[in-house]
């Protein structure tokens, strides 16, 4: 496929779903899966834009590298807090965290 | 209308079935499910890549998101769930201002997609990036190549303090 | 004596008596009199010295050097404007000295008796004083701007003289209503003396005689009469003559000397001295006033009871003759007749004085105090008890009349051949000048009379009272017989034959007659030498007749009063006369209580309308203003902006604060709207 | 000596003023403060004295040994300029004279004597650096600190209504300095361009710079902007007929000393200021003015002369009468346009002689209210109809007094007959100019004008007669004659009356030569 659109359209879309499951889902770990598909989505960007951009380099490959590598650390991290917050709420449930209400 | 060349249909498939588990992945109820449409979503990101000469990365992220992140998630999953309720349900609330809002943001995309004039002048495929990413990442993207290694080794520590019981 | 010396005499020594008088009176107390009495002494007999070397007009060389002595030095000068304060002395100026002087000391010395026992006894000499002093500024002053000065130190003199006894209640009220008619009289005199002073350009009489032909007639006829409103105020003429009865509350002597010899004659000296620059028909005016005047004033002394209120309209009457006589342009003959009328009018109130003086003794003796010692019914018959006064009156009432031999004829009958030449020369409109002259004659013989037979001759109407009259002591009676001399044609002609009026008197004063700046005085004088004969036969007839209906009425009490009364009534005459021609109603009617009305209203609109009102209504704004400037800030800006925003802040946080959900996705769904709404709005889509 | 003096005449009392403070504390003297005062107003009219006796009135402003001209604001080039000419020495010695009269009169003043006395001589300083002062902002700065001490003066120690009249009386006055301070500001800013970019306060200076204005603001003329606010600001302490209504009531409740102060010398800064600023920097205004000058001089006599016959409080009446003389003062004033020289400089004589001779007749009509006020404690001619007790209302207060005190009635008879303007008496020969000046210049105003002298003659003799003459009432036959302090602040009042009425030349030398500069400015812009 020879046209920037396409790949483009496909990373908004997966981008805009991301966003839907993050603020839509209740539980934790739906929350951490948006997060990996909106991670997704801009990988998908940067490897679009190295093809198709007048890169010489592969700039795009290397921050995707990048961004795989933040996202597992950030998934392990984030997994632990959501652990934790269930030893110590018993759920995972978004709504219940209510300790910050203002 | 022409029949459209093998690699076109091909394409297509790949997005249909990256968006149709994506769309999985957000709205079922069932928490294992999106779990593991999430799985084909990744497969299906990696093919992308490949489309778009990126053959390392298709590598990495077969390996890392699906063969890292994605276990973890299910780890998470089975973890913060009770034995007893079998279903592992994840109730969804106020979607509709989050379908407007994602969709406002998508639409505002498509229009950005098509209305600027990307300057495109689709460089060759190359046989392999991995040279040329490594030549990158160990010279004019050495520091951020550190930073990131320290970066994953708090978080290890990080997880592993977190989650080890209370010894008091 | 060097000149001015012996001029500045006249000024000093009266000055001189007052300032110690009113300052050391007390120790003097007895004694204050007989300085005031050397003071004027020494000042006759300067007079007299003056008298001297006059120059008198000698009738054969038909030549006459005019001798005046003038001197002046500078008041104060304000670089263009520059006043000057001086005296210009003449055979007028001489004669006026001495009949001041000669009158002045004949009062001083009758008062020492009359007035003998008056606490304030030195205080009236002191007064006196300051009133010779006044009056011989007047006649010593050549420029006008000074005898306006003296005018109203005269005025002063007469408010003190008059309101010298002021714990009785009339006497304060008359004096005020002198000084206060005078003062109007003044002001019209000051606006005069501007006029011509800036058309001539100074205040001296002469200069001005001078400098005035090239005015223009109307404004200097008006000058003229604004000026000669000065006299009309000081002489009692007919607007402003209201004064003169009711200054009769002074003691007689005053009366005497001021109301009837000096201070009344200032006005007509006056008109002498600016009659040269009076235009022909400023005389005119001049003469009518003087003709109502002589008139009105006769009729409302038939009718008056107090010898003193008789004797105050008579020379009321008289002053209207002279100023007549100036108008119809005989000044010689009107000063021949101040100076004699100042004579025997001197004699007759001094007699009254007497009268009264005998009258308030006796009176006391019976110690009622509630009759009037001045009012003819209580009086009759009194000719037995005091001869000299009796004798002196007489005297002087046949000058007055018009009698030959006696003073009043030469001057009265001089004016009434001139009022005649008037008539002669003009007709028409002016025969009421003759009708006044002569009517006035024989009304005023008529109540002379009247007056002398009510006091003197008849029986004596109150027995109790005559009992105790008695002749005046000498201090008193010495002034009398003396005037009464000077009532004598003999005095001023002194030759025998009663027609000829020439003499030793009107020498030196016949030259003063003939310049005028716009009459030809050769004429007017021809005028009355030709008339002089026949005005001389009808003055002698009317004066008969006047004396005739009075011994009728009087003496022998033939005719009934009253019949002649409402007689006269028929026309409205009697009590026109009775009510003094309600003059004094007219004036209380048209000018005291609308004035005083309006000064009442002047002061309620100052004070209570626009004081209280106007003035203080900005102050009842401002207090408004403050009140809802204070009221709107405090409840509308304090509570409602201020406070309101803090209402609003809190409302608005309170509903941010539901925002606050705890819920993460809440936030995230805040951001995501507002990045919408930031793309879009960057992007002007 | 020469240049001292003037500063030491206006600082004088000030110094006294501050030195009775520890006086009054430390020295246990009685009424030590009184002495002080005394002392202070009696080296000032030493002084006073002395300018008079080396002053040399042909000598200008500028030449003459007295003026002293420091720098004092710099950037606004203000300057400390103080000056003394034939206009301003005739109110020195009137304010010095009257000064120590006053304090004399005071002399029974119980009530917080401390501040009363030094408040009095603040207000003496204030008094004599406005009639010394050259420089506007001098002038309008002492124009202040006179005012301030009279408010307390007439409201703590003053008669019933004295809050009342203190307060109305401030705020008249102060409305009125507005306006002045406007015109000093406007005379500041438009004559700048005219001096070299800066703007002078200098009043010598504005004299040749002020005529030169002919800006426009709002559509009017400049120059007769500032001659109308630089009028009203005077008027109203002349006091001109709208805005007099503060005059009798702040006298009636003011005491005795303040009252003589405050007309004899208060009411002449009105028609001063007008001589010696609006006069010579604005005479294109003057001339185009002065016909409403003499209307208003002649609505002031009448209207001041029919008020005060119509009044039954003694004191108001005199008020009133000041209202009237200083009507003549007007009239006398408006005659600077008359074609003939000799009548300009008539009437402006006139008028700076009016202003002397009103300051001590009314001096010693106020002081005698106040000697008869002292014993009997009312001033009613009349009893008023709301006399609290109802059968006194209407009839006469007194009556008879001279027999009763024929000293006391002597003087009041002098000073009321100078105040009628009587020949041989000071009020004559300024009325008299007054009168022939106006009438040059406009006669059938000036005739109607001369009705005054009647009016005034009716309301002080029907006084004097309702009061002194006619049967003695007997409730006051125990009142005492006048006592030796009280004869001893009249006596020199009277011989002063006396004096300048027999022999004037002295004021008038005085007086002419500066006024003969002033009507060739003015006639200068005819």
């Amino acid at each position: 496929m020879d046209y920037i659109q396409p790949y483009l359209m496909l990373s908004s879309i997966l981008f805009s779903m991301g966003i839907y499951a993050v603020i839509t889902r209740k539980n934790a770990v739906a929350i951490l899966m948006g997060i990996e598909l909106i991670l997704n989505a801009c990988n998908i960007n940067f490897v679009t834009f190295n093809r198709f951009g007048n890169f010489a380099t592969l700039d795009g490959h290397v921050f995707t590298m990048f961004v795989i590598v933040l996202a597992a650390a950030e998934a392990a991290v984030a997994l632990a807090i959501i652990i934790n917050l269930f030893k110590n709420i018993g759920t995972v449930d978004v709504d219940q965290a209510k300790e910050m209400k203002g | 209308m022409p029949i459209p060349d093998l690699g076109i249909l091909l394409f297509l498939g790949l997005c249909g079935l990256i968006v149709g588990s994506a769309f999985m992945v957000v709205t079922s109820p069932n928490l294992v499910h999106s779990a593991v449409s999430l799985l084909f979503t990744f497969f299906g990101i990696a093919a992308i890549y490949i489309y778009l000469y990126a053959d390392f990365i298709a590598a990495t992220q077969v390996v890392v998101y699906v063969g890292g992140i994605l276990v973890l998630i299910i780890f998470g999953v089975m973890l913060t769930n009770k034995i007893e309720n079998a279903t592992i349900t994840s109730k969804t609330h106020n979607q509709i201002p989050g379908a407007l809002f994602s969709g406002i943001l998508l639409l505002l995309q498509f229009y950005a997609i098509f209305n600027t004039k990307w300057l495109v002048n689709d460089n060759p495929e190359k046989s392999s990036t991995v040279m040329d990413i490594g030549e990158l990442l160990l010279g004019k993207y050495l520091l951020p190549f550190e930073v990131v290694s320290i970066l994953l080794l708090s978080a290890l520590i990080g997880a592993a303090m977190l989650s080890r019981k209370k010894v008091d | 004596m060097n000149e001015t010396l012996q001029i500045a005499a006249f000024l000093l020594l009266p000055i001189l008596s007052f300032i110690v008088l009113i300052f050391f009176g007390k120790k003097l107390n007895g004694h204050s009199s007989t300085l005031g009495l050397s003071l004027m002494g020494l000042m006759l007999l300067n007079a007299l010295i003056l008298i001297v070397n006059a120059e008198p007009y000698n009738l054969t060389a038909k030549t006459y050097e005019k001798w005046s002595i003038y001197n002046s030095f500078e008041w104060f000068s304000t670089g263009n404007l520059s006043v000057y304060l001086g005296y210009y002395v003449d055979n007028i100026t001489a004669i006026m000295l001495l009949v001041v002087a000669l009158i002045g000391f004949l009062v001083h010395l009758y008062s020492t008796e009359y007035m003998k026992g008056d606490p304030r006894y030195s205080r009236y000499f002191a007064f006196l004083g300051i009133f010779i002093f006044s009056m011989n500024g007047i006649v010593l002053a050549d420029s006008l701007i000074m005898m306006y000065i003296f005018w109203e130190l005269v005025g002063l003199s007469s408010f003190l003289l008059i309101g010298f006894w002021f714990e009785k209640d009339r006497p304060p009220m008359a004096a005020n209503k002198a000084f206060l008619t005078n003062r109007v009289g003044d002001i019209g005199m000051f606006i005069g003396i501007m006029i011509l002073y800036f058309h001539v350009g100074s205040f001296n009489i002469k200069e001005i005689v001078g400098g005035v032909s090239e005015m223009d007639p109307g404004l200097l006829t008006l000058a003229g009469l604004l000026v000669f409103m000065g006299a009309i105020g000081k002489s009692a003429q007919f607007p402003l003559h209201i004064w003169l009865p009711d200054a009769m509350e002074g003691p007689t002597p005053v009366s005497a000397l001021i109301h009837a010899a000096t201070m009344v004659a200032a006005g007509v000296y006056m008109t002498f001295r600016i009659f040269p620059f009076l235009t022909p028909d400023a005389l005119a005016v001049v003469a009518v006033i003087g003709a109502i005047t002589a008139l009105m004033a006769a009729i409302t002394a038939i009718t008056r009871n107090d010898i003193k209120a008789v004797l105050a309209y008579s020379t009321i009457s008289q002053l209207g003759y002279m100023i007549m006589a100036l108008g119809v342009g005989a000044p010689v003959y009107a000063f021949f007749h101040l100076v004699t009328h100042a004579m025997f009018k001197a004699c007759l109130f001094l007699c009254s004085g007497s009268v009264i003086h005998a009258m308030h003794h006796s009176l006391h003796h019976l110690d009622d105090h509630h009759t009037d010692p001045q009012d003819m019914s209580n009086m009759g018959g009194l000719k037995d008890k005091m001869p000299i006064t009796h004798a002196a009156m007489l005297i002087s009432t046949l000058a007055i009349a018009g009698v030959p031999f006696f003073s009043g004829f030469l001057s009265k009958d001089g004016i009434l051949a001139a009022v005649l030449s008037y008539y002669y020369k003009y007709d028409g409109w002016t025969i009421i000048l003759p009708i006044a002259g002569f009517g006035a004659a024989m009304i005023t013989a008529f109540y002379m009379f009247r007056l002398i037979f009510k006091t003197f001759y008849g029986i004596p109407k109150k027995k109790d009272i005559y009992k105790h009259i008695h002749e005046s002591p000498l201090a008193m009676t010495i002034p009398l017989m003396l005037l009464s001399v000077l009532s004598f044609a003999f005095a001023f002609t002194a030759n025998l034959n009663p027609l000829k009026s020439w003499g030793w008197f009107k020498a030196l004063i016949y030259k003063y007659g003939k310049n005028h700046n716009f009459l030809n005085m050769k004429y007017v004088n021809s005028g009355i030498e030709s008339a002089h004969y026949d005005a001389m036969y009808l003055s002698l007839f009317v004066a008969s007749i006047g004396i005739a209906l009075s011994v009728l009425i009087y003496y022998l009490k033939k005719v009934d009063v009253d019949k002649i009364a409402n007689l006269f009534n028929l026309v409205g005459l009697y009590s026109l006369s009775k009510n003094k021609f309600y003059i004094d109603k007219i004036y209380n009617m048209i000018f005291y209580k609308p004035f005083l009305f309006q000064t009442r209203t002047a002061s309620f609109i100052d004070w209570d309308i626009y004081d209280q009102k106007i003035v203080d209504a900005w102050g009842w704004i401002t207090l408004k203003i403050s009140k809802y400037t204070g009221i709107s800030d405090y409840s509308i800006l304090d509570q409602k902006i201020i406070d309101g925003t803090s209402h609003l802040t809190q409302y608005v946080s309170t509903k941010l604060r539901k925002t606050q959900s705890g819920v993460i996705q809440n936030y995230l769904l805040g951001v995501l709207a507002i990045l919408v709404v930031f793309i879009i709005v960057i992007n002007q889509i | 000596m020469e240049n001292y003096i003037l500063t030491l005449l206006i600082f004088l009392p000030v110094l006294g003023a501050i030195l009775m403070l520890p006086a009054s504390k430390y020295i246990k003297v009685p009424n030590i403060v009184k002495y002080i005062a005394l002392a202070t107003t009696g080296i000032q009219i030493l002084l006073a004295a002395w300018l008079y006796m080396n002053f040399d009135p042909s000598l200008s402003v500028m030449e003459s040994p007295f003026t002293v001209q420091l720098k004092w604001i710099e950037h606004f080039n203000i300057e400390y300029f103080v000056g003394v000419d034939g206009l301003s020495i005739p109110m020195v010695l009137l304010t010095a004279l009257l000064s120590f009269i006053c304090i004399l009169a005071s002399w029974n003043i119980e009530k917080k004597t401390l501040g009363y006395f030094s408040l009095f001589l603040l207000l003496d300083a204030g008094m004599m650096g406005v009639f010394l002062a050259l420089d506007f902002f001098l002038f309008y700065i002492f124009w202040e600190v006179m005012l301030l001490p009279m408010y307390f003066l007439i409201g703590i120690w003053g008669g019933p209504q004295r809050h009342y009249a203190a307060i109305k009386f401030f705020l008249y006055t102060l409305f009125g300095s507005l306006f002045m301070l406007l015109a000093m500001i406007g005379l500041w800013y438009f004559t700048a361009p005219f001096n070299g970019g800066d703007g002078t306060f200098n009043l010598i200076r504005l004299i040749e710079l002020a005529p030169q204005i002919d800006a426009q603001l709002w559509g009017w003329n400049v120059q007769w902007l500032l001659w109308i606010a630089l009028f009203i600001g005077f008027a109203i302490k002349v006091p001109v007929f709208p805005f007099h209504t503060w005059l009798p009531l702040a006298h009636v409740e003011a005491p005795t000393a303040i009252s003589v102060i405050l007309a004899g010398v208060l009411l002449k800064m009105g028609t001063y200021g007008l001589l010696r600023i609006s006069y010579p920097l604005l005479p294109g205004e003057v001339v185009a003015f002065s016909y409403t000058l003499a209307i208003l001089g002649v609505i002031n006599i009448l209207w001041g002369a029919m008020c005060a016959i119509a009044q039954i409080d003694l004191k108001k009446m005199v008020a009133y009468s000041s209202v009237s003389h200083m009507g003549y003062v007007l009239l006398g004033m408006s005659a600077a346009v008359s074609p003939s020289l000799a009548g300009a400089e008539a009437g402006l004589n006139g008028a700076v002689m009016q202003m002397f001779n009103h300051g001590t007749i009314t001096a010693m009509l106020f002081l005698l209210v106040g000697v008869l006020y002292d014993q009997a404690h009312h001033r009613w001619i009349v009893y008023p109809e709301n006399h609290e007790n109802q059968e006194l209302a209407g009839k006469l207060a007194f009556g008879g007094l001279a027999s009763q005190m024929p000293i006391f009635s002597a003087f009041v008879a002098l000073a009321f007959f100078a105040g009628l303007g009587l020949p041989a008496l000071s009020g004559f020969i300024s009325e008299a100019l007054c009168f022939i000046g106006g009438f040059s210049a406009f006669r059938l105003v000036t005739a109607i004008g001369t009705l005054g002298i009647l009016l005034g003659a009716v309301y002080l003799l029907r006084a004097y007669q309702r009061v002194f003459l006619g049967p003695l009432n007997s409730s006051y036959a125990d009142l005492k004659d006048i006592n030796l302090r009280e004869l001893g602040t009249v006596v020199p009042i009277a011989f002063l009356v006396l004096l300048f009425g027999v022999f004037p030349k002295p004021l008038v030398d005085m007086v002419s030569s500066s006024i003969s500069s002033l009507v060739s400015i003015i006639q200068g812009a005819m």
